[in-house]
């Protein structure tokens, strides 16, 4: 019904701006996703570039590699960077370029918002690495606890950059939130029911509630250290007023434990769609894969005291917090047995994403049973805060989140750019990913349970960790050689002529009906749905393997949102908004920062209100009645 | 995967001075013990699900041209049943976990000995750690002693920023707060020097915020005590060597210092020029606006650590660097270097200088 | 409770209430309002000494009745302002999950700052 | 002119085009904001109650509060919520005198609460009590400043919905408009009959 023929040409109209025009205005979820994508990455290898420094600088003990301060500015942007610049945003690429395709729409509901999250978050990114430059990149850990982090002693900006930085990516993450929450419950195809959706999309539907509901509190945690450090009160100081630094951990793990499951969930989504698909089966257990990942979503903020083991909350509410952490083993046990149920029986098709999918599993069993130590509150004592955790959570994260993001740019990268990645290349990064994973992450197991702290620069010799050190930096170098081979891989791919056909793999959602690279309008006709895996269901009523070759129509007349700048200017004035405040921080220089602050607030308040009266419509297809 | 990590750590050998996993404190044995039930499960659990996986990916590998295998939807029985096995497994992990984290939130009333609990005030600073034992008026840094078998009672607060106590051998962290106190307890049940760390990223010089548990003998033990009590205030002749150790007198009352002779001091003063030229200096040098050197006379609202009986401890520079002359010779000419960020800022200093320090220093027994 | 018939309706759009059911809703929440304040004076305010006996028993319950009449203008200002009675379901279960998040958060920190010696109760010392 | 404004509508019937669930996106969207915001006030109000008693220096709350302020502040949110429910009744009848009337006195509440909210500030200010003073006053000045500003935002959108109004650009079809301004409007009034009893009369009443 939306193919309503109004207005020819809106093709040419596109063609006439110039490509970085068309780029900066986009809203096209397709666009979007790209550029959430490619920013992403390279935020993913600058963290990357962060890590090894790390390895090398704790390759042996006692190095002297990088300086102390440097090394607490790598390891906090270390963990800042991929936590928000690196897996949320290429989740997001992936929520942008797939969820539409999935569900059968041909954008998501609010374009235009779409692409202010995309410049808010991409503007945060550079304003946090910008620090970098100035020789002061956040130094007080991704946590930033109070009072290391209050102005009494972290006097430069570095953690300015971080809270305000922060701030920013946050509202990228909860305008994405409003957008998919929204999105995926209103734009479904007709017959698309919430019970036959693609996984995928059930996973970003959940991961958004958890977006939604767990950022106001990072973003009120981050209000008041603001009005620490910048404007004199002591919420997190102790010393004037009595301020508890307590408040500042319980706000900053109400959101951060929801966190670790909007890193993790959107990976399980991609799982289950790949599973099915190389296994030729449909997914075991469709309903209890929901219903386990509902329920982890919500006991996920019931259980953020269990990062704070170690602060002496008194035994009733420690067991309280071992005790629901634990449950949460439950759904994700149930899921794992799931994904083993959905290959157990299949015809396993050894394509790449098929690997990484089933190194997911394999790594995610790792860092989920250590994750139940964790739960045992006495023995986290012992753990928390040695290498032990850093090995469990980038099991869950690494060996969880990357390897099944990676999965999902071997599976969807033919949809995305139209080219097939190489598949002997893919193995080869797979090969190269999983041993330098294990080598780097498994001995950091063994490292913590001998004492090794986390957050150190470095540690003394005869301790017994030298040759575990040694390995993990090794095995860190091989996962850098992995990298560099998917990156030289998709250079192959860019420079090949070869076009990926529309159904490469004998898929099972929408997506793979429709031409690859998709078209603008996603689909000519609108999808009509009526069961799950319906692209394997329209196969079987056509009683075909693959459906032949879809067309590349004109798409003449099919009526889509307008460009805009609004949407960048809305983010530029946020970015303003901070920087003002940045600066107001710890030096004027004689010049008024307030102004530029309040600058930001009007140019945001102008492009919000210039936003809202613009015409939806592509500007050709808007006539005067 | 465990055989690997089994072979890892035989391939490097040991010892493992900061390890866990041989735990020598009754409060580090409950928790090793719950953790290595966890260990087993976890295992045999690793050992099933992973084993189960590799087998699918092995028997159902298939060709591009097979038929399209059996189409399953699910199970319902299926699910329920591994929806209890996990439960059932974590159920087994509950019990023990519930009951250690109330048996060691528990500080003892007594210890194993029969005598109460020895009261343990751990000061964090960044970075080093300042210890005082309130019943005995004694306060040390970075180096803890503890008798055997006797429970020691730690009652923990931060000078600055959070910290987290831990000696791994006998007993789990507990985080260092400035505006809270925080307590942790264990009793050692075999002598021996043993590292302990900061926990908690606390700053630029975090990773060295070391310090060492001399886990001694009870005669040992008291033999300290009494050394801390009397040598530390023999150099003084009485009277306090600068007026804000004079601000903050001795903290028991009623165990009043031990009378010391002025010819004491006179004597050790006397005998090498080249102490009395350090004595000097720190005083010159303003060494004694943060440090004092005496055990019984802490400074209020301590900068820096108590020196009382440097020259017996076994490291300096916050637990890192070996006591040695060289090392504290280094430490003296350059502060920042050595520890970048540190609070002690001594200006430049000559070789000379220096020696004439290490040589007061070391007469700090 | 369906008045609006006279407008065409949009696709989406869902009856509202009346007029008249509006004013009577801004009759109870203004009565309601009245009515915490008036606690606040028999409790604490000027009224405490006028009302005697009546004001040291009902100020033990100040804090819960106060909670009750506010849940109460809260419910009725969601239900019928913002027509979650007459809207799709799926709007309340969307509020109703958001605050109860809420809700338990608040109270969850609540006990762990304030009860935070009472939790200690089992290590005897403290 | 009604019918013009409905015929532009209908060329762009896209725009409403098939939605999965009877309602309209953005008011999907709204309140899904609503119930983010929900976590946003329940942090804030937490801060505010763990640090109430924070004033050994400078004034506590039983020094600068006062309940007439707060109740008139009170009733005129109550009342404006009401408004602009009428002023909704009004678009969807396409009442435009009703809409406008109503609308008008709604913004007309807006701006009074604010201008309240000011007068409250600059009083407690006078009374020695900035926004550093102790942590009362930086927790009570951080809740109910971020519950003003949402005030302000929603003023200034009504606003521009006011006019709109005026300009007849909110026919029946497009009461959507204010409706979703609205239900943001109650959101803000609902958010302050928490903080009405827990922070002005139940810090009093201790």
């Amino acid at each position: 019904m939306a193919t309503t023929i109004l207005e020819p040409a809106h093709a040419a109209a596109y063609a006439k701006r110039s490509v970085l025009v068309e780029w900066l205005t986009t809203v096209d979820h397709k666009k979007v996703g790209i550029l959430y994508g490619a920013s992403a990455f390279v935020f993913f290898l600058i963290g990357g570039l962060e890590a090894e420094i790390i390895r090398l600088q704790l390759m042996k003990p006692d190095n002297h590699l990088v300086s102390p301060e440097f090394y607490n500015q790598l390891f906090t942007m270390h963990g800042t960077s991929m936590i928000f610049l690196a897996v949320m945003p290429i989740s997001a690429m992936f929520f942008n370029f797939f969820v539409p395709l999935l569900i059968g729409a041909r954008d998501v509901a609010f374009p235009r918002l779409n692409a202010m999250s995309l410049w808010v978050f991409i503007l945060g990114g550079l304003f946090i690495n910008f620090s970098f430059l100035l020789g002061a990149a956040p130094n007080g850990g991704w946590f930033g606890y109070a009072p290391l982090s209050s102005r009494q002693f972290s006097t430069g900006v570095n953690m300015d950059f971080w809270m305000l930085g922060l701030q920013i990516l946050g509202i990228a993450s909860l305008a994405a939130g409003v957008n998919f929450f929204t999105t995926i419950l209103n734009m479904r195809a007709p017959g698309m029911t919430l019970m036959r959706m693609p996984m995928f999309a059930w996973s970003v539907l959940v991961t958004q509630v958890l977006v939604l509901l767990s950022f106001p509190v990072i973003t009120v945690a981050l209000i008041l250290l603001t009005a620490d450090r910048t404007f004199g009160s002591s919420f997190f100081s102790y010393t004037t007023a009595g301020g508890d630094p307590m408040l500042w951990q319980h706000l900053f793990w109400v959101f951060g434990h929801p966190e670790v499951y909007i890193l993790i969930l959107p990976a399980f989504g991609i799982v289950s769609e790949i599973l099915p698909v190389f296994s030729r089966k449909p997914l075991f257990g469709y309903s209890a894969m929901v219903f386990s990942m509902a329920f982890i979503a919500f006991l996920g903020f019931g259980v953020w005291s269990h990062h704070m083991f170690a602060t002496g909350m008194g035994p009733l509410a420690d067991s309280f917090f071992s005790l629901a952490t634990m449950l949460i083993a439950i759904p994700t046990g149930v899921k794992i047995f799931n994904w083993i149920g959905t290959i157990w029986g299949g015809s396993l098709q050894f394509k790449t994403p098929l690997y990484f999918a089933l190194g997911f599993i394999a790594m995610f069993i790792i860092g989920g049973l250590s994750g139940v130590m964790h739960a045992v509150q006495p023995a986290d004592l012992q753990q928390t805060d040695t290498y032990f955790v850093v090995a469990h959570f980038h099991y869950v994260l690494f060996g969880g989140s990357i390897f099944s993001l990676t999965a999902g740019a071997y599976y969807w990268w033919p949809k995305m750019f139209g080219k097939m990645l190489d598949e002997g290349l893919g193995k080869l990064h797979f090969w190269l990913m999983l041993i330098g994973f294990n080598l780097t992450f498994f001995p950091m197991h063994l490292s913590g349970l001998l004492g090794m702290p986390r957050r150190i620069y470095t540690y003394p010799a005869g301790l017994g960790l030298d040759g575990l050190n040694m390995a993990s930096t090794i095995g860190a170098l091989i996962l850098a050689a992995g990298f560099l081979v998917f990156i030289y891989n998709v250079i192959r791919a860019w420079r090949s002529d070869a076009q990926a056909p529309a159904d490469p793999w004998g898929g099972a959602t929408l997506e793979w009906s429709i031409p690859s690279p998709p078209q603008e309008w996603n689909f000519a006709v609108e999808p009509v749905v009526a069961e799950k895996d319906v692209l394997w269901a329209m196969k079987r009523a056509a009683g075909v393997r693959t459906l032949p070759e879809p067309a590349r129509v004109s798409g003449k007349g099919i009526h889509l949102p307008s460009p805009s700048w609004w949407p960048l200017l809305t983010a530029s004035g946020i970015l303003a908004f901070m920087v003002g405040i940045l600066v107001k921080g710890p030096v004027t220089h004689g010049f008024p920062f307030g102004l530029v602050s309040v600058a930001g607030v009007l140019l945001t308040a102008l492009s919000i209100f210039k936003w809202s009266y613009e015409p939806v419509d592509h500007p050709t297809t808007h006539t005067p009645h | 995967m465990c055989a690997f990590a089994v072979l890892l750590v035989a391939g490097c050998g040991g010892p493992y001075p900061q390890s866990t996993l041989e735990p020598r404190g009754d409060f580090s044995q409950m928790v090793d013990s719950v953790f290595m039930k966890t260990v087993y499960l976890a295992t045999i659990v690793f050992i099933l699900v992973e084993g189960a996986l590799l087998w699918a990916v092995f028997k159902f590998r298939g060709k591009p041209d097979d038929p399209q295998p059996h189409q399953i939807h699910g199970s319902t029985v299926v699910e329920i049943v591994w929806t209890i096995i996990p439960a059932v497994v974590l159920a087994i992990v509950a019990v023990p976990t519930v009951q250690t984290i109330f048996a060691t939130a528990k500080v003892p009333m007594t210890s194993a000995d029969g005598q109460p609990p020895l009261k343990v005030e751990v000061i964090g600073h960044q970075w080093y750690w300042e210890f005082r034992y309130p019943e005995l008026g004694i306060t040390t840094a970075n180096e803890l002693h503890v008798p055997v078998d006797r429970t020691v009672d730690l009652r923990m607060k931060s000078f600055d920023v959070i910290h987290s106590f831990w000696v791994p051998q006998f007993a789990g962290k507990r985080d260092v707060f400035p505006n809270r106190e925080t307590r942790l307890w264990f009793t050692a049940k075999v002598t021996g020097e043993f590292p302990g760390a900061c926990a908690e990223f606390c700053g630029t010089e975090h990773a060295r915020m070391d310090f060492y548990l001399m886990v001694q003998k009870s005669a040992d033990f008291q033999a300290w005590v009494d050394h801390r009590r009397a040598d530390s205030t023999m150099r003084f002749d009485g009277a306090p060597m600068h007026p804000v150790a004079a601000a903050a007198p001795a903290v028991a009352p009623g165990k009043a210092a031990v009378p010391v002779s002025a010819k004491d001091t006179v004597v050790t003063v006397a005998v090498d020029p080249l102490v009395a030229k350090g004595k000097q200096l720190f005083t010159a040098k303003g060494c004694i606006g943060c440090h004092s050197l005496s055990s019984m006379n802490p400074l209020k609202g301590q900068i820096g650590p108590n020196l009382g009986g440097i020259a017996t401890r076994k490291m300096i520079a916050g637990g890192w660097l070996p006591n040695t002359d060289a090392n504290l010779k280094d430490w003296l000419e350059h502060t920042q270097k050595v520890k970048p960020d540190v609070k002690m800022v001594i200006g430049p200093i000559s070789d000379s200088e220096a020696a004439a320090l290490i040589a007061y220093l070391r007469t700090m027994r | 409770m369906i008045a609006d018939t006279a407008i065409v309706h949009h696709a989406h759009d869902i009856p509202h209430a009346s007029a008249g059911k509006y004013v009577q809703i801004a009759s109870i929440l203004f009565l309601l309002t009245a009515m915490e304040v008036l606690l606040y004076e028999v409790c604490f305010g000027h009224l405490r000494e006028g009302m005697g006996s009546f004001s040291v028993a009902l100020a033990p319950h100040f804090v819960s009745v106060l909670l009750i009449l506010s849940a109460m203008k809260f419910w009725f200002v969601a239900m019928f302002y913002m027509h979650l009675k007459f809207d799709i379901k799926i709007l309340s279960w969307l509020f109703g999950f958001s605050l109860m998040i809420a809700f338990v958060v608040i109270c969850a920190l609540f006990v762990l700052f304030t009860y935070n010696r009472t939790l200690w109760w089992w290590s005897g010392t403290w | 002119m009604t019918a013009a404004v409905l015929d532009h509508d209908s060329a762009h019937a896209h725009e409403e085009h098939h939605t999965s669930l009877p309602v309209n996106s953005r008011k999907l969207a709204i309140w899904t904001f609503i119930g983010s915001e929900c976590m946003f006030f329940a942090s804030l109000i937490t801060t505010f109650v763990i640090y109430r008693d924070s004033h050994a220096k400078g004034p506590g709350p039983k020094d600068v509060f006062g309940v007439p302020l707060v109740t008139a502040g009170t009733a005129v949110l109550l009342f404006s919520s009401f408004f602009v429910v009428m002023a909704l009744n009004g678009a969807q009848q396409g009442n435009r005198k009703k809409l406008l009337t109503w609308l008008t006195l709604t913004v007309l509440c807006g701006m009074f609460f604010v201008g309240m909210q000011v007068y409250e500030f600059t009083h407690f200010v006078h009374e020695g009590m900035g926004y550093t003073t102790n942590l009362f006053a930086s927790s009570f000045f951080t809740l109910t400043g971020f519950h003003g500003t949402h005030v302000a935002i929603g003023t200034l959108w009504l606003g521009t919905l006011l006019k709109d109004a005026y300009k007849g650009r909110i026919p029946p079809t497009k009461a959507v408009n204010l409706e979703i301004a609205a239900l943001y409007w109650h959101f803000v009034d609902v958010v302050w009959i928490i903080i009405f009893p827990v922070v002005y009369l139940m810090s009093l009443g201790r």
